[in-house]
């Protein structure tokens, strides 16, 4: 929760940023459809299954891919299955503090996860290692390392990054030669902050501070809408929310090309 | 597919743009300054607010305005297989969006270091508890005379059988292809809350915004009547 | 724990309450040995194999039972296990607060199972799936709403009442046609408070606040005693607490009749 | 039925208004402010008491009277299958009704805004170790010189083989019918701590009480020798 | 963490014990190279596997040794398992708080832990009822009941008093008769505290308090080193460092009479 | 036995006394106050350090100095067997050690009140995390300016197949005899962090404490030439 000072300096940050956008300008000189510089490095990680490093701007994110073999659920006995988690560790930001994940973190994981679930990019069908018994799990940690902003973005890109490279590790298991994690098309999510009348995508840390209304949408490669989550106390009209997934539709391939390419 | 429309209606015999039978009964509790009752299906949703009052611990408050802190919670009993007490992730995600939501219209300005707490808890659950959550919060936001400017109401479309409907009952909603849960604030339209997982093009997500919004507007119409009703009794009283 | 304010107005209702007390009067207008009215309805929740929502005065609670299949306690294997707990959520009450179960709902939970168990309520012999191995463990969860005092007498008749008509739920576990819960005669409980030399039979909210000592018993169809408990920082005499138990044998009855009737 | 008594006489030998060996020490701890060792049959329980000292965090504090805290834990290896250490619901209840009962004799009103802690460790639990437990730490109270109107003594009652007995040691615990612990201040044989769970008809409830108030009342004259025993030590010294 | 008050008592016995220390001097008589009178009473606990209570001046420490079956470690399929852990319970000093163990309980255990193990003391290879399925574990849990200073030597010897004991509980697992746990021969700890330029073994709970560093050392039958630990944010030269092994394993032989005899 | 070591060669192709690979990076992110990475052999290690900054709670400051703060952590993936997020007893006890050895050096009562928090992150664990993290985390410091009388550096030395070596990796940990890392102020070589389990006798000891010296002094040299690389970038720019 903000202590006082803290407020009057966000205050006279969301006038300048208000005022600035007012200009169709951003405080870093970026245009409201303008995603800082994407960087992707995988298989960093060499105990991970599978791993990547992503930058945007200078938030950095990496995820790990853990496999393990559990029981399946009871309502879904021939399918693997996955877990998505988020860690804001303190390294990451003067304002992250150790514990058990915040709000703030589980909501971050329950939006990648339910991108990640809802296009079915993992094709949890293919991970039954005995039907009804043994099926593997699928673990995806992401790891924040520096906070500036967009770790919606930053992370879900991370998550697809790790996925795409990752194995099943079947020797660890004594199942035999490790193979490729059996995986489908990414989805593509897309983040935008709201403050005054400006919508802008890829929100930095600032814009962050001082948004009303975030908007996160992950898109499939048809540009199908696979989740979607409004944040925070703002409101959007219908006509807003219609514009940011059109304008999403155009940075997730973007985003798709980078990923695949 | 085919399996949950059939001749143009839904298991429970809905047309694609009907909501389930709603109940909804303002001040239904003691002690709490505001509550509602709502019964949404097979959901049975009780909300109480507390509040404005002084949040402590001290280092808490923000001296420019209340904090709004709702709280979903499902009672073990309300779900097929015994839910263990206390917050899950998903109780805790719900728990943040709702708070987020009803803040938008709350004039929190005008009760700064306060708090207001908004206690919502499932007794049954069949598909659809947050919009109830959110929508029995609303009313007893009202009911506790905390001051907005409009009152929240929520509802969800789906897709099933790859047709756009309104409110799925819990077997749409597993079964379904896809889930947007909306708040609004039926005044403006303007959207409070949004979450969606499934699959929709962007044209069947027009028609499904559009028709959750419709179904909101229809909600609105019982939380004021609701409250009238309740007004009506004390007057009477 | 009380705050300085708090603690000044308590001071002043218990001068009140006690005052009126001599007198034989009660601030709401009962007899010392008066109940507030008290309502059951049964069958409530769907999703619950039993149901029932008590009220007695302005309090509400909701208890809930569901069964699941588990392993026996090595030292029962032939009998199936209960669990019962008390939720004091935030909604019911301006004092309640969110988080694990402090002591005040541990101890209500506890003297509430006492009761059922040492009455024999629930047949738990008759609770065995496969002997040694698997049986039914029921879960008494009890829900309070609405909190205006007493809910030891609250949470033990919802418990009751929820327990008389729940069923075994054999279809959802592939286990051939649901049937009715077995259950006997069910623990009738009584709670006393103590405030200057008054002993009143359930206490509303205020009577708890300046309560000195309480003291609740549990007891079977034929008036003998199955579980007690005495609490607060309060003293009894042994007469005093003859005569609660004589007390508590006529109330019980009358109360017997509601929930069999 | 008929396995716990024989010929009168309890699988130990005892008659039925015997209590089990009881061995009072005060004062057997160096940083405590008070403390006393008990064992008592198979158990060995050890009690502290700390204060009056001040409570921390203020905001706990009462500005009328000190705040009675008292902590019963068993050990870890005290049980038959180790037990996982930290509180559970056991314990947590046996600590309320504790920490009320001897508070019912402390003198609170004269350290405002202060805190009494009283630990009770069970070392060795063999039945009966919440009275055990309750007896040391009156004696440790009594060691620290917290003034108190009367040092409480505990006892328990039961129903074996159908008859009212003293003392229950565990099988007669686990397989007898009623349990009735109590604790008393022994001047005035008023009831400070009372639980009961089994099947006692009226008639054998007062058999079972006047049992364990005279099972008590004993129990106080160990304590009271014990407490002597200690401060005559301390004059020699 | 230190609160003022407390700080200022501190500084001042600091000076005064550093005083002492340049003198040759400790406060409570002894020499640099002196334990305080050792006292050792075994199996004490009926229903523990194994017991003893141990006092050093002072300090008092009981460990309880408790077994149980469980699955073994999936790298060592044909071994029991042990398990240390060390409570600071409130009893013991009025600067301990209920709760988790704290990090310096945590520390105190994994060293105790470490000596114990990596001596061989418990023969883990014997500890196998089905190999690969089921062994033993062994649980030692150390209760601080007064504290006085030098938990780690207090609660070693204690450990390994109550193992020397200990009994494979055979009867109650319906496994054939009782026998003792095989061990072999115990690690010895030493432990020694450095303010000024004193280096003092055995430190007793004033000493402690004004330490800056802490050294333990826990030491086999032949004299060698089985375990180590730096403690405290105070500097040790490399001479220091062995100085203190050579005066261990001098204590240590005594102690090994102690424990042995 | 022999396994280990052949023709004097580990497995890895290493003499006794020589390091695994080893790079390190100061001032690698953007919001910490100082940062480094470090890379040995299969480790992966990030470190931040936060502060000086008030510390909060009050009741936590100590008015004569600043609180030192290291926290140890593994990520979930940095393990074979993936690791519950959280700290377990292992980190606890590490991030105690570490806090001890860094506050050993750092001048803390420049900085009444304050805390300096240090956070180190394992991103990729095989063998020696503590002392990568330790060296890490003494660059991150050195990178936020904290003035310290040192730079501490870390190194562990060992036993395999009976023989004294420098920096365990994986295999030689695991099968090997002893592992005692170290972390000193390599100015003084003096001792702020030893531990060691395994078996050595005294003679071992003595030769093993000179390599781990040894190791830890060309750390230090690894280090000031990453912090020298960060200086004069920073200079360039």
């Amino acid at each position: 929760m903000d202590i006082p000072e803290v407020k009057r300096i966000s205050a006279v940050k969301k006038d300048y940023l208000i005022k600035l956008a007012k200009q169709g300008k951003r405080a870093d000189g970026r245009e409201f459809d303008e995603y800082r510089k994407i960087t992707i490095e995988r298989n960093i990680i060499k105990k991970a299954e599978g791993s990547a490093r992503v930058k945007i701007g200078n938030t950095m994110v990496l995820a790990g891919i853990k496999l393990d073999i559990g029981e399946p659920y009871p309502d879904s006995p021939e399918e693997g299955a996955m877990s998505t988690s988020v860690e804001l560790p303190p390294l990451a930001s003067p304002d992250f503090e150790p514990g058990p994940p915040k709000p703030d973190a589980i909501e971050i994981a329950r939006v990648i996860d339910r991108g990640i679930r809802e296009s079915k990019y993992i094709k949890l069908d293919k991970l039954v290692v005995e039907p009804g018994e043994k099926v593997w799990i699928v673990f995806i940690d992401i790891h924040v390392l520096d906070y500036d902003g967009n770790l919606f973005d930053a992370g879900s890109l991370a998550a697809s990054a790790a996925l795409q490279n990752a194995v099943i590790p079947n020797e660890r298991f004594g199942l035999g030669d490790n193979e490729p994690l059996p995986v489908g098309s990414p989805p593509i999510s897309c983040t935008f902050a709201k403050f005054g009348n400006a919508i802008v995508v890829d929100p930095g840390l600032e814009e962050e501070q001082v948004a009303e209304a975030r908007f996160t949408v992950a898109l499939d490669e048809n540009g199908d809408i696979r989740a979607m989550q409004k944040g925070l106390k703002g409101r959007f009209t219908v006509e807003e929310i219609k514009n940011n997934i059109n304008r999403a539709q155009i940075h997730a391939k973007n985003i798709r090309k980078l990923l695949e390419g | 597919m085919g399996e949950l429309i059939k001749d143009g209606l839904r298991i429970d015999g809905r047309k694609p743009d009907e909501l389930r039978p709603i109940k909804i009964e303002a001040g239904v509790l003691y002690r709490a300054d505001g509550s509602a009752y709502v019964e949404w299906g097979g959901n049975k949703v009780l909300a109480a607010v507390y509040g404005p009052r002084e949040l402590l611990p001290k280092h808490m408050q923000d001296p420019t305005k209340a904090v709004v802190n709702a709280r979903y919670n499902m009672a073990s009993f309300s779900v097929e297989d015994r839910k263990r007490p206390g917050p899950d992730r998903r109780s805790i995600e719900i728990s943040k969006v709702t708070s987020e939501a009803l803040e938008s219209v709350i004039f929190t300005e005008l009760f700064p270091r306060a708090v207001i707490d908004i206690n919502i808890e499932i007794l049954d659950a069949e598909a659809g508890t947050r919009c109830a959550g959110i929508t029995a919060a609303a009313v007893a936001l009202a009911d506790a005379g905390i001051p907005m400017r409009d009152i929240p109401a929520a509802c969800a479309a789906g897709k099933v059988d790859g047709q756009v409907v309104l409110d799925l009952r819990k077997e749409e909603d597993q079964e379904g292809e896809a889930d947007l849960p909306i708040a609004i604030a039926p005044r403006t339209e303007e959207i409070l809350l949004l979450q969606m997982d499934g699959h929709l093009t962007y044209k069947e997500f027009e028609e499904a915004l559009e028709l959750a919004i419709k179904g909101s507007k229809y909600v609105s119409k019982l939380q004021k009547e609701a409250l009238r009703r309740k007004y009506k009794k004390v007057e009477e009283e």
